[in-house]
């Protein structure tokens, strides 16, 4: 039997969809999520035709004040799904996240269970404002959930968990992979628990730590370095809060080499948060320093030339990876 | 909940104003004396508001309340002795020793969403409940309470414009009390009234003496009627005065005395009890015995919860996530 | 700068918003052909609001123009090269390859300030340029464009009550083209005139014709010259209509076409050209000649921009700090 | 000649107006920094008194369009010192700060030279909203610097430093340190470049990095190590963007070992990044793992025992150098 392949975009809808049928209490509220439209990149167009506006709604563009209200009907016991049109304007709801919801069950007790959806990350010429990973703000942040799903299959079943989960949960969807990645998915109930890391390919010599669409440069990189009889091993996290270490060090433990990468703002990223990690609890697994690859500490340029230099790519990966190989 | 308050409402007000001024009095003089923890805020000249507004509503509409809004914990029926216990950082406060002062006094059993610094998030956080009921069909409102410092701020208007659009069951009461810490109202704000902000979102809006506790519940009564039917959100303006200082530490220099003077002449809790002896409904005598209950109920809360344990520091990562 | 309008300066009128129709149609073609970069917004139906404010301004006076704004960038003397350079990606763009479309297109020796995608940022900015003035006591004032979706944002607000309080000499133009991306004024607001929120904050605020230039010009110039007298801050709030998607990708198919069709009858660019024309201002000769000049001045930026070297990848981490 | 001595938050109020008195274009804005109030933490009293309403201005409690009014002052070439009541109130002005300030001399060439003054850090029982540290939100973020002081002259050289810098400047300033605090100022223009660390103390076995309070934590956790013959050195970071590594990888080398340490929530805080630095950088200076102590991966809590355990303290600095030296 062939497995059923899905874009990532249509593992997110299906996603949506599994848990919107399963549960009343699931609604989507965003900009332009809603009617005939169905979202800047089409994500909820099919679960607004099906769903109505009753439970897809069109949200005025006031993000801080509809974070907020999602705040609130999370407490009545809805479980809200959030499209914030962009990643980038995550940013513009920042106190409802990161004061209300964030605090809120640790204070006083009280569940918010509601998932933001936040397209994320370029090399689509988007410029600075389109194209942003800010997930580290919110993986500092305690009290919330963060997953960046790499996978088709991962979109739709770290979705499912995102909704099920009792807490705020910030799901970033790369939107570079949305119609470019097709892979297999289950249908129906196929949730992906959160906080679980996974080995996207097995190799002895050097672990790559990564996950959203750094992935899959990184699975390009180890085709080729496969070809110098480099063999990496790529453990793609999934979860950004809580970090699953266990698996990263498990891998690292094998290789004695690590590189972390991703597409986000090197500097004060996900991936310090990872590699000290690794130098703390792996330093005697380590055969050589752990390097980390990510965004220049440039806001993300929008000419080609200046993006591609901007960003990581499968050749500053077999680069990096080489170099380690060299200690 | 009519909108017409019977004889024996009027007594409820009374006692849940004077049991709000005599804990908050206690809190203060607490404070003073050293025993309390961290800051913490009064909220005398608002009893009226947080008690009329908390006492319009039914047992199962929602209500938000701010930083001087004391009455509204208790008249929605959270005990004295939790929320001392919270401002001392008690384990059986509140929130467990985890939020400070009024902060986090929420309780989903008593339908109170607890308070958060970050002025105004309750405002759409209450109207997030609002859109819930709408969401289900089911007849509750909720309710919130905003500063005029806090009618300036961008969240402010979101709220109102995204409950005037989805006509949500919704009434914010704003407690215009002249200040935002030390700044007046003239160094906010280029208006006179702050309920003119009610129009730019098609929200029904009404001005009312926020010291008068029978103003405040009329008000209320009739916009939570209103929610009820469907009929959208509503902002009441209710005109007051901040009678201490902003916080604890705080003396109010800036606060000239003689507007202090005009208030105190008004006071919300005081004038209430005239009028109410004035109408023969209560004697002079059982004032005073309601007034020494109150000081009894005050004085055994502020003993429990000073005698209880603080937090188990091994606690102190429990709770961040809900299971 | 007076607020009649001269015939030299209805023709001026005529020839920018002739140009930048022009060089709008040119980018969504060049869009449409895949001679572009990333995506692109046009600002067809708005060339009244942009041209019409941005002529009424001072030379020393500040602009923060918006997406659908490229006649006000061109009236304030931005080079139409630039501009396509600048959506393209190129070196001689206004912002170095930096900044995407019409992002970013700030320039001080212009006195324009760039957008910045997250709405509306360039209202406090433009704000701030004008409490600057005031600060220093200079003539000068500041100006910015919003849409109706934006009016519904906190920051909106924030802005106008903050101008209000402080008397800034600050215009803002708001315009209501009906529809935020995808959703119409009805899903955004419970209110039919955005005008209003001015009243919200003590603001001078007024309605007028978008697509009507003269009446653009007039209001802009009257609230220019009420700031410049130190009596405050003025909401224009222009009505039009976006004649095509929010941006390049976007076939708007939830616009309904009748309503298209009605403000096609009014299209401000060719009814100004027709009055001009009716008025004996303009011969048709003359007009067709104008056509054909500003066919010519855009043809030879795109082509001046398409031929200009992309960035070189080496200076991608050059200007992050000011010197 | 004994030096003068001020307090730290006498040193800020020094600092600020000496820039004042410069500089006709430097001006305060903020909540209740002005008339005869000055601020809530009487920061800008001695300014407001001095310099008056027009130089000292109270704002309606508006931080996101404050902040947005100060980046448009700034690029007309004036430098608003913006107080943030709380440092937690800063997440209020998010967007004005990450997306517009920090962007804008990269997208088209214009300076914003304002900087923000917020009040950090906690101990003090103030609960979740008003004890926060959030550098690490804005060290993550391309186009801002950032600075921290642990010093009365600190204070005054780093905010002279900050105001006269053209570009948008977040200076945390510590509440704990304001009355607590006094060491030698001089007078008169005293800036202290941003970007270079120092070396609070001299020692050989050990290198702790730190900055804000914790750096005063740390001169008494090695106070006590210092009797069981433990010479601890101590990097002062003083700037957290740009991060001055050479000065933290110059002690490392020398000494072969390193603890970071911070107020902040530790996960992929600051710490993050200058530990995985030194994990790069240093790598073969190190003969024990790069250790990181910060404040637990929850809301900084209110209760006296909940907060000390949430906080570093000397102690857990003294165990974790302890066991370093175990290495
Ligand atoms: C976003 C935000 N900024 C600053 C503060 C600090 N602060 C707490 S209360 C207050 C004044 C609030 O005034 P108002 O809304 O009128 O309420 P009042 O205290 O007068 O009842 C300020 C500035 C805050 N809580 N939230
Ligand atoms: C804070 C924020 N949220 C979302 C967006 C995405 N977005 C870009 S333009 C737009 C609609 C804006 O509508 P309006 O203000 O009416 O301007 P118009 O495009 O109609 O001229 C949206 C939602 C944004 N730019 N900023
Ligand atoms: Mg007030
Ligand atoms: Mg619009």
């Amino acid at each position: 039997m062939t497995e059923r392949q899905l874009t990532y975009l249509d593992a997110i809808a299906e996603g949506l969809m599994v848990e919107m049928e399963r549960d009343p209490d699931v609604l989507v509220i965003g900009n332009d999520v809603g009617g005939s439209f169905g979202g800047a990149f089409k994500v909820t167009k099919r679960v607004a035709e099906k769903f109505g506006d009753r439970r897809v709604r069109n949200m005025p563009m006031t993000e801080l004040g509809f974070v907020g209200a999602a705040n609130g009907m999370a407490l009545m016991g809805l479980r809200p799904v959030i499209e914030v049109q962009f990643a980038d304007f995550i940013s513009t709801a920042f106190d409802s996240i990161v004061q209300y919801a964030a605090t809120t069950h640790y204070r006083w007790g009280a569940a918010v269970p509601w998932v933001v959806r936040a397209p994320s990350d370029g090399g689509i010429r988007s410029g600075p404002f389109h194209s942003q990973n800010p997930e580290a703000w919110f993986v500092h942040t305690p009290g919330l959930k963060v997953v960046a799903p790499a996978t088709p299959a991962d979109a739709k079943g770290l979705l499912i968990a995102a909704i099920r989960d009792n807490n705020p949960v910030i799901y970033f969807e790369s939107k570079p992979l949305y119609r470019s990645l097709k892979g297999p998915v289950s249908e129906g109930d196929a949730a992906v628990p959160i906080g679980v890391a996974a080995v996207a390919l097995s190799g002895d010599d050097l672990t790559i730590v990564s996950y959203g669409s750094t992935v899959h440069d990184s699975l390009q990189a180890a085709t080729e370095l496969a070809r110098e009889g480099i063999m990496v091993e790529i453990v793609d996290l999934r979860s950004l809060k809580p970090l699953d270490m266990d698996t990263v060090l498990t891998s690292v433990e094998k290789t004695g080499r690590a590189l972390v990468v991703h597409a986000a703002n090197r500097m004060t990223g996900v991936g310090a948060e990872v590699a000290s990690r690794i130098g703390e609890e792996g330093f005697g697994f380590l055969d050589a320093p752990v390097r980390r690859l990510g965004g220049l500490d440039v806001p993300v340029p929008f000419s080609p030339p200046l993006e591609d230099a901007y960003r990581v790519g499968p050749a500053d990966i077999v680069a990096a990876a080489r170099d380690l190989m060299q200690w | 909940m009519t909108e017409a308050l019977e004889p024996a409402a009027k007594l409820d007000l009374a006692y849940w104003m004077r049991l709000t001024r005599t804990l908050d009095d206690a809190i203060v003089a607490m404070w003073k004396q050293g025993r309390g923890v961290g800051g913490t805020f009064s909220g005398k000249g608002h009893e009226a508001i947080a008690v009329g507004a908390g006492y319009a509503l039914g047992e199962d509409d929602v209500v938000a309340p701010m930083h001087r809004d004391l009455g509204c914990y208790l008249v929605r029926g959270m005990a004295p002795e939790r929320i001392v216990a919270n401002q001392l950082g008690k384990a059986m406060g509140v929130t467990s020793g985890r939020d400070a002062n009024l902060h986090g006094l929420g309780d989903l059993s008593l339908n109170i969403l607890g308070f958060v610094s970050h002025l105004p998030q309750s405002m759409p956080a209450a109207l997030g409940a609002a859109m819930a009921f709408q969401y289900r069909d089911e007849p509750r409102i909720a309710l919130t309470f905003v500063g005029d410092g806090s009618s300036n701020t961008g969240l402010f208007h979101e709220t109102l414009n995204l409950a005037a659009v989805q006509k949500a069951p919704f009434v914010v009461v704003v407690e215009n009390n002249q200040y935002a810490y030390s700044t007046p109202l003239g160094q906010q704000m280029a208006i006179e009234d702050i309920v003119v902000r009610a129009d730019a979102h098609g929200v029904h809006g009404e001005i009312i003496d926020g010291n008068d506790v029978a103003a405040v519940y009329r008000a209320v009564a009739a916009a939570a009627a209103r929610a009820r039917r469907g009929e959208g959100p509503s902002l009441i303006e209710a005109k007051t005065m901040r009678m201490l200082g902003h916080a604890i530490h705080d003396g109010a220099e800036y606060v000239p005395r003689e507007l202090l003077a005009e208030w105190e002449a008004r006071d919300p809790v005081v004038s209430w009890e005239t009028k109410l002896v004035g109408e023969g409904l209560i004697s002079e005598e059982m004032l005073s015995r309601l007034h020494a209950e109150c000081r009894e109920e005050v004085e055994m809360a502020i003993e429990q919860a000073e005698k209880a344990p603080l937090p188990d520091p091994d606690t102190v990562g429990a709770g961040v996530y809900a299971p």
